[in-house]
């Protein structure tokens, strides 16, 4: 864990309202894994406040990249970053995916912008399938950045198959039967806690990145709590997660 | 450079330097050690511990305010016995002064807990929270109330030797009655402050985002409020005064200092430069040189009115 | 959009909806009036008046803080007589609400100047200050203490009967206690918050910025404590409540009618933005539209805890 | 007095830490005079809080400009403006100079950015001989940018006159003995404190433009009252200044 100040290289608009910031940080690239995350001071001023977590979307050689939608201030703030600003970045930060277990189909499941870690896993994967399965409400709210195999479930039907994409999952499971999965998540809670019953269910591997608000995300500010499935214990979702088992967790 | 005397007292206890890291904003210290030096640290004061672990309150705990934060962590902590166990020993590795702060809902707890630490030689004084707003009982409720911060005082002063600090609350009209009260019932220092009560609405669900309702309003937003009380204490009563909230930088201290601070904390600015100890520390060395001040301590209470 | 009633009752007063400019934070009208369209505006209250004129504190008297600023103006006010003669006329012209602030240093003082302003036709209520923190005398030394607080609402009360409304310190443990007292005083309603204590020293000089050592404390970073003081109220008092603190636009009005309160005042924002108080009623519309509320005070203490 | 959203043309460094910040608005351009100011919202945030008071430097067109210091947050944050972002403004504020009176040299004394004011009126300026005298700490700390006929004084002698800007003045008071000069003037305090002794004492047309802090900027908030030369009155510098006559106010 450092913190570090770091040159942005470019900030993209891949869809309607979602984008794409990569810098230029060769001690980040070599230090995070898939499914951590860092921790970014979006100003230079102590306005906004609080560091704004994000996933690390993608690794390229000595760059990253965070995939993020402008929906507040801080994303604001970064959805109009230039070439050269330095963003200060705290990282890496919390655990990571385990995706060199034993299986056969790494089964990628998100929900709108919980697709953000899944172009770095994607990378990472080495002889594993890989199916995406990639929901929201309505085309402008999906991408394929950086995935492979992709399938799109939205609730309007404008792509993919109508419904959600625990529906599609369901739908699809037949395609598994011969394969062992593991199935790797991110997205909003209802989503979450549908893909776990589904997953704790059917015995199926699954793990789940989860998301809350956070001050420090490294574990000194006790904010992040997440219930787990011991008794009256919490995790921290920064510092013991944000990536669970989903037998772990009460979501 | 190493010329400026930066030590400070606070009765019988002595700082290398004036900055402390505040309760419950750095944990127990190992995990901003990954961060900082803390062996440079003023002093650590470690997290609330109560006689009983405390799971905490449920999430939502935290909040980002107008240049402030939220937080109703509800004191979730390892409690006494674990405290001892497994905290103290990494401490005590640490070259820095540990003073332990403690919660409790009664003031037989406060004692209980001051009696077992007294006894633990890494530490090194005892900051005695009667201020947290995120609990039911005790907290608040002591913090408001003078004679329940003047009995704890004399409770907490009789079983042990080591320096007492009362950690007061700022959601009273005049703080400076309660420090008068800590200074006769034989406290050695005040901190202030505490948070203030605040809250903060979704206003599409009509819910509170924090789901204890109100939380301690802590950051920037508050060093106004904060150095008034700290003027206040100053001005009325003669106690070593540790002034705490909103410090984001060394003109922040330094701003504390003038006002009647013999130290200061830090809290909210751990979680976002986590080095920020040590960089206060730096700017402070400086701002002594080029005022010409030899001894820091000449600094505190030098306000010109 | 017409169809949404803004309309709310505080007393006998009805407003055409609840946005109130605050109490020095417009003058009497005049040169906002260059800005904004008074008489879209729900009611208009006053700078303080006492019943002489007051020069008020010297400079300086403003300083920013972080999301906020602090003022010690000191009552700087043209007094009862000059306020009859000059600035009443100019308010009858303006189709709003005129509530009329009233600041003084005795009791006897408050009741002159209600009694006097009672026959002004033009003024529809009063909002008596009984909580400036920037006066030597009066102002906090009543706002912190309940009995005075109850007396100046019951004599107030006994010479009126325009709705009295009383604006209440923050700077208190228990707010809801003072609220208790207006409402069994006769108190029509009450106004929270005004100001938080404050103060910014510059550390060069070590000299307070404000000349008056202390200012008071508001803008957006006094919002969250603004809002638990109303919902305290709010959970223990039955009395319509005017929220204010820190009130940026739409969203903040919205957060303050949930928490509890009837109505709400904008101050700080209006030295920002002249024009906030009818973008903020074009807001509160569209957002009644969008969550399908026809009135607007159904919105009221509309909390789920 | 209105708000108007402006879009900047250019930031320009004209000096070490001197900055002219040009931007388009026909509205302000038509209804400025010189010595009147404008309340700039820095950002779009609500951070920094409170507006910034600025002369209006100059005037060309339908283009207005600015000068000023980077010092803290607020002209930092104008200082990295690019064209095309828009700046909400609130003017034209404030009673300007009274320039077009009877005299015949207009003599403008500047103290460090006090020049702010002085290239307007020098436009605006018919019929009327002009010297400009600015002072400054040395070199870096004057500029002569749209300004006439000018003289330096610097404390440390690094350009022009050494001494301070008054003593400037006196040491040319030779020269003005033929003519009815105005002083038009603007600084920091003790300067203008010992002008206005010299100009009192002298019996000159002296017209000083002050600063102080301030909230609104139009009257509303009572934050910048001055010591008026009549007993037991202020007056507000944004309302009833920000030019004064040098009689008028105690400094
Ligand atoms: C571990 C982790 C990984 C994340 N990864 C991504 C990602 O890859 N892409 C992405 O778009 N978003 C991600 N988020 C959510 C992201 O942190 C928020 O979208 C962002 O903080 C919003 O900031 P804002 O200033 O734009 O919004 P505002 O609403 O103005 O923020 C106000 C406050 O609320 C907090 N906040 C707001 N939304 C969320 C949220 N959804 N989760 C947690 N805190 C929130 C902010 O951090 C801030 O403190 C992640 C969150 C976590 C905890
Ligand atoms: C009528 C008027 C005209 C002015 N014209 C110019 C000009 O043409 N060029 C120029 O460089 N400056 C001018 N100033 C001063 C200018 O307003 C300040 O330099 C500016 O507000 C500093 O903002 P900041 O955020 O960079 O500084 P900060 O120090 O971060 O500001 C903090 C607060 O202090 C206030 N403040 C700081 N310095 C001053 C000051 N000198 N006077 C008043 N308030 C201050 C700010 O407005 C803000 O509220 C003028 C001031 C006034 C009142
Ligand atoms: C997340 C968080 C947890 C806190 N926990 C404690 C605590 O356990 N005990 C305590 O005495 N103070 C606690 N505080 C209060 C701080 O020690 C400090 O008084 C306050 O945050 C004001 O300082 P700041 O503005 O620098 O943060 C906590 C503050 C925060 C933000
Ligand atoms: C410059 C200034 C002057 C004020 N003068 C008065 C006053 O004369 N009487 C009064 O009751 N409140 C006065 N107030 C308090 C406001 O009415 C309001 O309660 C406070 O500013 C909080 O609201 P805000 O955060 O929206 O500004 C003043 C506030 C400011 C900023
Ligand atoms: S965000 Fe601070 S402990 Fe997790
Ligand atoms: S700045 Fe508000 S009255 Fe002058």
């Amino acid at each position: 864990m450092f913190t570090s100040k770091v040159p942005v290289e470019s900030v993209e608009k891949i869809q309607e309202n979602i984008f794409i910031l990569k810098a230029f940080s060769p001690q980040i690239a070599s230090a995070i894994k898939p499914g951590q995350f860092c921790n970014l001071k979006v100003s230079e001023t102590d306005f906004p406040l609080l560091r704004r977590p994000f996933s690390i979307s993608d690794v390229d050689g000595d760059y990253i990249s965070f995939m993020f939608n402008k929906h507040g201030e801080g994303t604001r703030i970064l959805s109009e970053k230039r070439n050269g600003d330095v963003i200060d970045i705290l990282a890496p930060l919390g655990n990571g995916f385990t995706y060199e277990d034993d299986y056969d189909t790494a089964v990628m499941i998100g929900g709108g912008l919980g697709a953000a870690p899944f172009p770095f896993l994607t990378r990472r994967l080495k002889n594993k399938k890989i199916v995406t399965l990639i929901g929201g409400r309505n085309e402008k709210d999906v991408t394929d950045w950086g995935l492979k195999n992709v399938f799109y479930s939205t609730d309007d039907g404008s792509i993919g198959f109508k419904g959600n994409v625990v529906e599609l999952l369901i739908s699809k499971f037949n395609d598994f039967k011969d394969s062992e999965i593991k199935i790797f998540s991110c997205g909003p809670t209802p989503m979450l806690k549908a893909l776990q019953k589904f997953t704790v269910d059917n015995n199926i591997k699954c793990e789940i990145s989860t998301e809350c608000s956070m001050a420090c995300g490294f574990g000194i500010c006790q904010g992040c709590p997440i219930d787990s499935a011991e008794k009256d214990k919490y995790y921290l979702v920064c510092k013991d997660g944000p990536v669970f088992d989903a037998e772990a967790i009460v979501l | 450079m190493s010329n400026i005397d930066l030590s400070v007292k606070i009765g019988s206890l002595i700082l290398k330097n004036p900055l402390m890291l505040a309760s419950g904003t750095v944990g127990y210290g190992n995990e901003i050690s990954n961060f900082t030096d803390l062996s440079k640290i003023g002093a650590i004061v470690t997290k609330s511990v109560s006689l009983k672990p405390r799971k905490g309150n449920p999430p939502q705990r935290i909040v980002e305010t107008p240049s402030g934060m939220l937080n109703a962590i509800g004191l979730a902590n390892v409690g006494l016995e674990e405290f001892i166990k497994t905290k103290i020993p990494f401490l005590k590795e640490v070259d820095s002064t540990l003073i332990c702060n403690i919660a409790a809902s009664s003031i037989e707890e406060y004692v209980e807990c001051t009696k077992t630490l007294d006894g633990e030689e890494t530490v090194k004084a005892f900051e005695i929270n009667v201020s947290c707003p995120n609990v039911k009982e005790g907290g608040l409720i002591f913090g408001n109330d003078i004679i329940s911060v003047g009995k704890i005082t004399e409770k907490v002063r009789a079983v042990t030797n080591k320096p007492v600090i009362i950690k007061l609350s700022p959601n009273v009209s005049a703080i400076s009655d309660f420090a008068k009260v800590v200074k006769d019932e034989g406290g050695d220092a005040v901190s202030a402050i505490n948070t203030l009560i605040g809250t903060s609405f979704d206003i599409y669900k009509r819910t509170p985002k924090i789901k204890n309702i109100t939380g301690g309003l802590s950051g920037p937003a508050i060093k106004p409020v904060a150095l008034a009380k700290v003027l206040e204490i100053s001005r009325k009563v003669d106690i070593p005064i540790i002034g705490i909230g909103g410090i984001m930088n060394w003109k922040d201290a330094v701003e504390f200092m003038i006002v009647g601070a013999t130290a200061f904390q830090i809290g909210t600015v751990n979680f976002i430069n986590p080095n920020a100890g040590i960089e206060i520390i730096d700017g402070l060395k400086s701002y002594c040189e080029q005022m010409n001040i030899s001894k820091i301590s000449e600094l505190t209470a030098s306000y010109q009115l």
